[in-house]
Order: C-alpha cells, then structure tokens, then sequence
C-alpha cells in the first residue's frame, strides 16, 4: 500500500492506495497514523478512494486509528470509501462508527 | 472445463504468505466460473480461513503445516483449510457486528467469510486442530 | 527470516494453472532475498520445469497429479517438481540453440531453466515419472 | 496479452504488450498472425516493445509465425524486444533467425 499526507489548515488528510491488509497495509497504516498522532496531530482525514479491499486486519487496523484517536483526544474520519471497501463497512457495521463523507471539503470544514 | 481443477497449498505459517493464498483461491474461483468481482470475494473468503489457521491455530509457528485444497468443479468453488492447532468452538465466537463490539480491533475475520462463501463447515480434526470447509455454488441461469 | 519458508502446490495437470506456479514461484524467490528482476527469472525457470511436468510427464492428463515444492532459506531458492509420467532422459534431448534446430518449434524449456538457475538434477521416480530438483544460491558480498 | 494491428502501407504492425505465455499468449500471437496470412498480407512486423516476457512456448510461437511467413514467401520481422525479451532471443540464438529493428521506420522501409 501506498500513503501520502495531505496537510490542509489543521487537518491531515491520509491519502491511501491499495489494500490495507495483513502485514502490509495494516501496518503501513498504523505507522503513519500513529506518527501523525505523536507529532501533535488530532484531526486525521483517511482517504479511503483508492484502497481497493481490506481484509480483517485493515478493518481491524482502521477500529484501533480510532481508538488512538479518541485517547489522544482527536478524531479519525473517513473520505470516499470505493465499492468493496464500502461494503465492508456496511457488513461489519462499522459505518455507525466512523463519520464517512463523499466530498473532501465538506470532510474538512466538519473537523 | 475438466469437471474438476484441484489445487492443494501446502505451506510453513507464515502470514506473509497469505497473498499467494488469495490469489491462488481467486484464480481457482475464476475457473469454477465466478466473474472477477465475486472471485475476488471468495479469495477474501478464503485468506480470512487461511489466515485463521496460520495465526490463531498454529499460532504462526513455522515448522506447523496448513493445508488448503482449492477446487473447480462444474458446481462451483470449495475451499477446504486445516491447521495443527488447539481447535475452537467457532459457535462460541462473539457477534463482532453488536453494540458492545463494534470498537473491537480484531474478530472480524468469520464474518467476512460468511458474507462471501454459501457455507461453511467447521470441524475438529481427529489428530489435531481444526478443518474448515467452504463452499459457493454456481448460480447458473 | 524464518531459516526456511516452504510452500508445496499440489495440482491436477492443466496448463491453466501455469500462472500461480509461476507466481508462487517468483513470490517464494524474492522471500529468499532475490531482487524482482532475479526472481521474475527463477519463476520463468520452475515455470518450464511445471510445463513439462504437466504436458510431457503427465500428457495434461488432469487426473494426475504434479507436486512442486517451493523453498526460501538463507542459502537461497529451491524448487522440486515431480510427475507421474514415463520419464525421460535429459541428456538425449537436443540442443535447440544447434543450427539445425533453430527453427524447432519447441525444444527450449530445459535451455530457459539452466539459464535462470544454478543446478538442475534431474531423476527418475521410483514409482512413476521424473523428479527435477533446482537450486539457485543467494551470492550475498 | 493485448494485440492491435496498424497497416503501414504493405506492412502490417502487430502491437504486442503483455506476456507471450502458454496457453494464452502464444494462442493470441497465433490466431493473429494466421489471421493477416489468411487474409494475404505477406509483411509482418512484431513489435515486441511491450512484451515483458516471454516462456518456451511462446518463443516456439514466434519460431512458427516466423515459419507460416516463410511457407506464405512472406516475411516476419521483429521490433524493439524489451531487455528480457531481447535476452531471450540471444539466449535462444534466435537473434540470428530474426531480422530485428530497433526504429520502426527503418523497419517498415526493410520490407
Ligand atoms: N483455526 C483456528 N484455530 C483456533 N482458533 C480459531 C481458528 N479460527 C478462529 N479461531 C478463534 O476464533 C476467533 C474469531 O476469529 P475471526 O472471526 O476470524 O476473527 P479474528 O481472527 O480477527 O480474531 C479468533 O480470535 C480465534 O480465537
Ligand atoms: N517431465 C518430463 N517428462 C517426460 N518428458 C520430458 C519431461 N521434461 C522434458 N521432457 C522431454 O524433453 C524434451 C525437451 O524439453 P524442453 O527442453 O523443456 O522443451 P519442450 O518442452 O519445448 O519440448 C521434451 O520435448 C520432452 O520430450
């Protein structure tokens, strides 16, 4: 998988591509959050667009982004989860979870 | 289509092995006859199996086997996935998708099969550890 | 590392299942620490190796059986492959690169395998068919 | 394997790009191949710039596109092989079958 930041106002966009999955993904993802997270980051927009699929430990990896979050007082939120990993969201009802947006500046101005 | 393409993976618990594992049931469900959307969904199906067996049955432990026999038939695709661990009680699994374990950060990985495959059979092995089975018919018509 | 990663196919003979062994293969390769490049030729090499086993040893008959067994150690990549046909002998085989057999239509496996590996052994089975051992050493310095 | 077709004056130029495998591959250079004899072209130019490789089978297929042309008093020649492909043909000796190119004018005026 591939990751990129995004700084924009207070705001670190993530901006993911390929597949969040066990010993790849998952821990590409954690890395980078937790940077963000011990560099003073709190508001963290994950950019979902290109992530192809995910598997039980990206899922599982995207709950603990979460969590982190919460105890550091921020806040994880999710941008334009595509077709697979949206269905995956619904399956594992983690859409009641996490706060999901279509549009990117609407994701922002809502930090 | 020969009436039945098999396919049997034979390897050392190591997790890093797991996109062969996916590739290998998403091609075997290609044959069976399965576009490549649902292909994609039963590898899933399957990797979640395998890394079941890797992981929590033989605890990632090199030296243990898992055992993954991919089948095309003219039914469609089964899977069929055993480890040399302690076994478990898949009943007794909790439902990941209730209130209180939703911001669980693992045990998802059985329900992703069961969205993906028409059945699945769980049983203790007479030696040791578990054998999974699952199947997906081909809806022709 | 693990000191030895290893993963056995176990396949009914048909030629559409060519590209996962070359896959497993390659994939097996680069565990073993070969760069891409390196391991796309190691691939190419068990690739040939799975073809006749396939088509000349088992005639694609799908009801016999090909095992490969792919392993990743410090030293380096090995492949085994057997097959359950008549067996042949390597050295009477013809050298395709010989003028006259230029324009040969088939004839290059064997030539593709000991360019992209080091050693290649070849035997005949006990029971049936042959048995095709290649190695490839990790020149680390 | 893809394969594309573009008549410059009597020469046709087969676009390859993919992997000239058994099974595939080596059946999709094929069926083209017979297709342009069959429709009596006699000047065939494969650009192989595109190929990443090629297995024994699918160098045979070249071998035997190679013979039909001949069979045909036509003729088969070869663009721009790609590093492991070139590789391939000089590991074969095929280097010294195939009239080669490495510019496709100079190629299309050799006919
Ligand atoms: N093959 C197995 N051997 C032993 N225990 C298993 C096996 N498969 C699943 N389990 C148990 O079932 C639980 C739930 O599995 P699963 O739903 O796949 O989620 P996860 O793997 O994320 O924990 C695991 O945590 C494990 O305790
Ligand atoms: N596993 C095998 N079983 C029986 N015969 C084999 C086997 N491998 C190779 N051969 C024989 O050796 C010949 C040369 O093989 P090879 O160099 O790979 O070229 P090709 O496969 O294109 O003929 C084959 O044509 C076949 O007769």
């Amino acid at each position: 998988m591939k990751v990129g930041v995004r700084n924009i106002g207070h705001v670190a966009v993530v901006d993911l591509a390929g597949k969040i999955t066990i010993g790849e993904g998952d821990v590409v993802l954690r890395e980078k959050v937790n940077e963000l997270f011990d560099g003073g980051q709190q508001h963290v927009l994950l950019n979902l667009e290109k992530v192809s699929y995910m598997d039980s430990a990206g899922i599982g990896e995207l709950v603990a982004c979460y969590k982190r979050a919460k105890e550091k007082g921020g806040t994880v939120k999710l941008l334009n989860p595509s077709g697979k990993v949206f269905d995956l969201l619904q399956l594992t009802k983690l859409e009641e979870v996490f706060e999901t947006y279509r549009d990117e500046k609407e994701a922002l101005v809502s930090f | 289509m020969a009436s039945s393409t098999s396919l049997r993976l034979v390897l050392s618990s190591e997790v890093r092995l797991i996109d062969l594992i996916h590739q290998s049931a998403e091609k075997v469900a290609q044959l069976a006859g399965f576009d490549e959307d649902e292909a994609l969904n039963i590898g899933l199906a399957v990797r979640e199996g395998a890394i079941n067996a890797i992981v929590h049955g033989n605890r990632s432990d090199p030296n243990l086997e898992v055992n993954i026999t991919l089948r095309a038939s003219d039914e469609g695709f089964s899977a069929h996935i055993t480890d040399e661990g302690e076994g478990f009680d898949p009943d007794a699994a909790p439902d990941p998708t209730e209130e209180d374990n939703l911001l669980a950060t693992s045990g998802r990985g059985m329900l992703l099969m069961r969205a993906f495959v028409d059945d699945i059979v769980y049983s203790r092995r007479e030696a040791r550890g578990m054998e999974v089975t699952m199947t997906k018919r081909r809806t022709t018509g």
